[in-house]
């Protein structure tokens, strides 16, 4: 059965063999983290290559499904960022984001897969920064637990 | 060809000569689950089971199999088939099993149409098989047209007899498996073919009291679809697998493609007539909208359309459909109905 | 003592008759003493094979699907939770279940129960409940056991031995087992290592043959196309024998039952290759019971578990 | 070993719409030597490729006379069919087949033969009016009764006018529903046999369409005088594989893939099976 890889980064960004690099999956909220990804980028803070970012209307649109087919297809880890708590451009995205999330961490731990490789982080659309720091934080603890592999 | 005998503590060496020559396929235990698997360096098969949880099927007819494979290329579309077909030594199969092998062989060559997947598989196959000691709970074989000390469909048939196994061989395929390890054979004395026979009657006796009737299946299919006792067996069908996939003699597969950036695969998987979509069409229409339907179908392939189609039934007796959750036993309902004429 | 089979048939006959209801759904002997099966009474005389005692361990709330006529349902424990969640969640209006609720101190799981057996099952004459054990009448005379050691795990720690809803109660009211909010069940897991807990799972989603009996067993699994069974997006690889898919089914079920599973064990029960679902439901349980005190189908006018993620929702304010 | 399941890439030639939903799609082998050992007959079927989305069974519309041309009109109702109406000449699909038996064209030479088709069963009864037409000196007569929703569901519009203008068969249409710029009859197909007083001597039928449509059909060519087997008919049913192994296409103890998908209407009497 062919393995099938979430598909590779383009060659250029293609660590070296030697180092390998983490693939972290983002479902970022339009309003805000995405909005703050794009902060971070256009003011030039620098943070590891390892992320892919799929946009999303709300954190609340992210389904668990969508975090553990992630996982399935060989993420090394997910990130979730949504508004702050009354920020939500729907009012209450990021409630039942808040309140889905909270079973994933748990089926994730009963299924045995560490607890840092899955984050949910309120960024806001100035928190450029804040979101450097959460991507880079994240990236260096997967490359310390190394790849995912469900085999 | 007369009887051989090989002692168990030769087995090992036998086992490790089939090992050289093909993929061998034993009864091991995985996580509380006795199933045929392919015999990893320093696996030993645990011989002492009644019967497997899963059915023997599995390694002809594997729960998912790919059938093609396909990339998208700057030349267009590339297509191959694939073939993991490869010489195979299942060892150790219970005769029910064994001949469950013979439906299923029938009905992947049925309409003289070969289904390439399993034919290449079984014509590269030995199967030796390992008489029963004892019945398993609730398995009717002889009812179902088994024969328990001499399967039909195998290469080679061993009975137990304490310290060794007397063997039988059935076929070249058999003697060219014994061949490859004929120093730990030797011909079988009188005391080892009375012990063998006492061990066949055995178990035939004790078969005996777990028998139940089911001759003329297609009359008593037709009668049992009429009778109140089916109002209650399908109101209750949870239109679950369990029966289909345990079963040794069904062959129902869903053939669906799973793609990926570029190219992708077409897989065949095991597939139910109890599913609610089953024959759900596109655009809604189904032609089997509720378990009558459905189940009605699993009676009659098995015990009306099986006979007439391919000459033998659909059932080898192994009891494994009395996993169901909600307790329905078709062969039993269907040996309490008196057979009237062939309505 | 949880045998009722004498009061639930009167009150079954009286229901037929008296037509306030046109079917009662019940169990009725199966093919051995220590089995049961699912039984569909439209009629006075049908409801004469209606028992109820400690083999009746299947949930019978799966058969209420958005019925049109009043049914009725003996419905023990955790039945009722089931019907509570289902009713809650649009499955069948109130007024057409007529919730006959039975006492009950714990169901037969056929596999520990014959395992304490010394003899083949088919010598099993009866099998009967006297105080805490479970008497079965075999070759040799009765053999006394423990009920607790024969009845399934998840019965050993049921909070609604009593259902908590229901229109009638047959039987003495039975308190509550205390354990059942320590979760000693998940003591195994707890102890285990994350790797140690992937490693586990991958042993037991290994064996998975996706005969989905755990998903048609579930009264809470009534979804018209299950995620399993979609193709865009294909959640999970269809078919067996595929650990990722079995790992995307078995976690995906466990996920959409968070809140909404009453411990009934059908599903764990029904699995033909015996994987310890109730573990993972349980493990869901405890959490949704912790972040959101929250448990499936425990009063009428409770909300459903998606209802408290909402604004007014303080208790999950940190991260769950 | 030959392999029934691997598919020849095919490429899409041409597409036509023919109605709302329903396109004609004509497809050629890449490879062109398949053509050798890809001879459909009418009435047969092949399973039709997209590769992501799967397979499906559709009914060849072209007759055996026209060689070198796969043309499969098909109504766009579930996932494949959505996916291939997206589709643009020059993209490729796969083919598998021919399926099926497909229609006794050879035992009606020397009779009136009688082509009933509805709705989205008009491919196999195209296939079968083409390929008798051209060899029309061998049936005595050859007539097409062909029912569509409306007029703007009629399949093969264009053709329907050059075949009235041939008059190698006699033609007759009608639908469901008329409006003003319909001239012709409105009504059931069931009402225009009838109505053109369809005539059992020396004929046979072949009939194709959703199975409502045979469903209503079969009594009244029983009513008119025809006799069970004078009435064949194509069925269709959830197909997977199309040669008879996955089981599930199966009407009692046939598949109809394998023994099917045309069958004489006393074969079904036989087996028991209403329709």
């Amino acid at each position: 059965m062919a393995e099938q890889q979430v598909a590779e980064a383009p060659a250029e960004q293609q660590a070296t063999a030697a180092e390998w690099r983490p693939t972290l999956l983002a479902y970022l909220c339009n309003w805000c983290s995405y909005a703050g990804a794009n902060l971070a980028g256009a003011s030039r803070m620098p943070y590891d290559a390892s992320i892919r970012v799929i946009r999303v209307p709300c954190s609340g649109r992210v389904d668990p499904l969508m975090i553990y087919k992630a996982f399935e297809r060989g993420a090394d880890g997910v990130l979730v960022g949504g508004c702050h708590l009354g920020d939500c451009h729907y009012s209450e995205g990021n409630y039942a984001c808040q309140g889905r999330m909270a079973l994933v961490k748990a089926l994730l731990a009963a299924a045995g897969i560490e607890e840092k490789r899955f984050r949910l982080e309120w960024i806001s659309a100035s928190e450029g920064s804040i979101f450097q720091a959460v991507v880079n934080e994240m990236s260096e603890q997967l490359r310390e637990l190394g790849p995912f592999e469900l085999k | 060809m007369d009887r051989l005998k090989i002692l168990k503590s030769r087995l090992p060496d036998w086992l490790g000569k089939l090992r050289a020559q093909a993929a061998v396929y034993a009864p091991v235990e995985r996580a509380g689950v006795t199933c045929f698997a392919r015999l990893a360096p320093g696996d030993e098969p645990q011989l002492d089971y009644g019967n497997t949880d899963t059915p023997l099927k599995e390694v002809l007819f594997p729960q998912t199999e790919c059938l093609i494979t396909w990339q998208r290329t700057p030349e267009g579309l590339q297509v191959q088939e694939v073939d993991t077909s490869e010489p195979t030594v299942i060892f150790g199969a219970r005769p029910c099993d064994v001949t469950g092998l013979r439906f299923l062989d029938r009905a992947f060559r049925l309409g003289g149409i070969e289904d390439p997947y399993w034919v290449r598989r079984r014509d590269k196959t030995t199967v030796i098989s390992l008489v029963c000691p004892h019945p398993v709970p609730g398995c009717f074989g002889p009812s179902a047209g088994v024969n328990e000390t001499s399967p039909e469909g195998a290469d080679v048939v061993l009975t137990d007899i304490g310290s060794a196994y007397v063997v039988e061989v059935k076929s070249e395929q058999g003697q060219a498996a014994v061949d490859l390890a004929s120093d730990a054979f030797t011909s079988a004395a009188e005391e080892d073919l009375i012990a063998a026979r006492e061990a066949g009657e055995t178990l035939l006796a004790e078969l005996a009291e777990q028998a139940i009737d089911l001759e003329e299946p297609e009359a008593r299919a037709k009668a049992f679809l009429q009778s109140p006792a089916w109002e209650q067996v399908w109101n209750r069908c949870l239109s679950c697998g369990i029966c289909a996939f345990l079963c040794p003699t069904c062959h129902c597969f869903d053939i669906c493609d799973q793609s990926c950036r570029g190219g992708g695969e077409r897989i065949r998987c095991y597939d139910t007539c109890s599913s609610k979509i089953y024959t759900k069409q596109a655009g809604g229409h189904n032609a089997r909208p509720t378990a009558k339907e459905r189940l009605t179908q699993r009676v009659m392939h098995k015990f009306s359309y099986g006979p007439e189609r391919l000459g033998v039934l659909g059932c080898v007796g192994c009891g494994r459909c009395r996993r169901c959750p909600v307790d329905i036993d078709l062969q039993l309902e269907l040996s309490r109905v008196e057979v009237k004429e062939p309505v | 003592m949880s045998n009722h089979t004498d009061a639930v048939r009167a009150r079954a006959k009286q229901l037929l008759e008296s037509g306030e209801v046109t079917r009662v759904i019940g169990h009725a002997r199966g093919t051995t003493p220590y089995r049961s099966r699912p039984h569909f009474a439209s009629s006075p005389e049908q409801t004469d094979a209606l028992i109820h005692d400690v083999s009746c361990g299947s949930n019978l709330a799966v058969y209420v699907s958005k019925p049109k006529e009043r049914v009725a349902v003996i419905a023990k424990g955790c039945d009722a939770r089931s019907l509570a969640t289902i009713i809650h969640e649009g499955q069948a209006e109130r007024g057409n279940v007529l919730i006959l609720g039975v006492s009950c101190e714990g169901k037969l799981d056929e596999g520990r129960l014959l395992r304490k057996l010394d003899f083949p099952p088919r010598q099993v004459k009866s099998v009967r409940e006297e105080g805490d054990e479970v008497v079965v009448e075999g070759p040799a005379g009765d053999v006394r056991l423990p009920r607790d050691d024969v009845i399934m795990v998840n019965c050993t720690y049921c909070r609604a031995r009593t259902p908590a809803v229901s229109d009638e109660l047959i039987g003495e009211p039975v308190p509550p087992r205390e354990e059942a909010d320590q979760y000693p069940d998940l003591g195994g897991l707890d102890a285990m290592s994350e790797a140690g807990r992937a490693e586990f799972w991958r042993a037991q989603f290994e064996k998975c043959i996706r005969c989905y009996a755990c998903r048609n067993a579930c009264p809470s699994c009534f979804c018209p196309e299950c995620f399993v069974d979609e193709y865009h997006p294909q959640w999970a690889l269809h078919g067996g024998g595929q650990f990722r898919g079995n790992w995307m089914w078995n976690v995906g079920r466990a996920q959409h039952l968070a809140g909404r599973c009453s411990a009934c064990g059908s599903c764990q029960r029904g699995c033909p290759v015996d994987i310890p679902l109730m573990l993972l439901n349980r493990w869901m349980e405890r959490a949704t019971n912790q972040a959101f005190d929250h448990l499936a189908g425990m009063s009428e006018q409770q909300k459903q578990l998606a209802a408290l993620f909402r604004k007014s929702e303080a208790k999950a304010s940190e991260h769950g | 070993m030959k392999n029934p399941y691997l598919p020849h890439v095919a490429v899409i030639q041409d597409i036509r719409d023919e109605g709302p939903g329903l396109k004609s799609f004509d497809l050629a082998f890449r490879d062109g030597s398949v053509w050798e050992e890809f001879r459909p007959q009418p009435g047969q079927f092949v399973e039709l490729s997209v590769f992501g989305e799967g397979e499906a069974p559709f009914g060849v519309a072209t007759g055996a006379h026209e060689t070198g041309l796969l043309r499969l009109s098909i109504q766009q109702v579930g996932r494949l069919t959505k996916m291939l109406h997206s589709m643009a000449p020059g993209d490729e699909v796969g083919v598998r087949g021919p399926f099926g038996n497909g229609w006794p064209l050879e035992a009606a030479k020397g009779k009136n033969l009688i082509l009933i088709g509805g709705g989205i069963g008009m491919p196999p009864v195209r296939s079968a009016l083409v390929s008798a037409m051209a060899e029309k000196d061998q049936y005595e007569s050859i007539s097409l009764f062909y029912g569509a929703r409306s007029p703007e569901h009629i399949t093969y519009a264009d053709e329907i006018e050059q075949w009235i203008a041939s008059d190698d068969a006699k033609i007759n249409v009608t639908v469901d529903v008329g409006d003003d710029t319909w001239p012709g009859h409105v009504g059931v197909i069931t009402t225009l046999l009838e109505d053109e007083h369809a005539s059992p001597a020396n004929a046979v039928t072949m009939t194709c369409g959703p199975p409502i449509m045979i469903h209503f059909v079969i009594p009244t060519l029983t009513k008119l005088g025809f006799s069970d087997d004078q009435i064949i008919v194509s069925l269709e049913a959830r197909m997977k594989c199309g040669i008879g192994k996955c089981g599930r296409c199966n009407l009692g103890a046939e598949y109809i893939c394998l023994d099917g998908p045309v069958f004489s209407y006393d074969h079904l009497q036989t087996m028991g099976i209403r329709l």
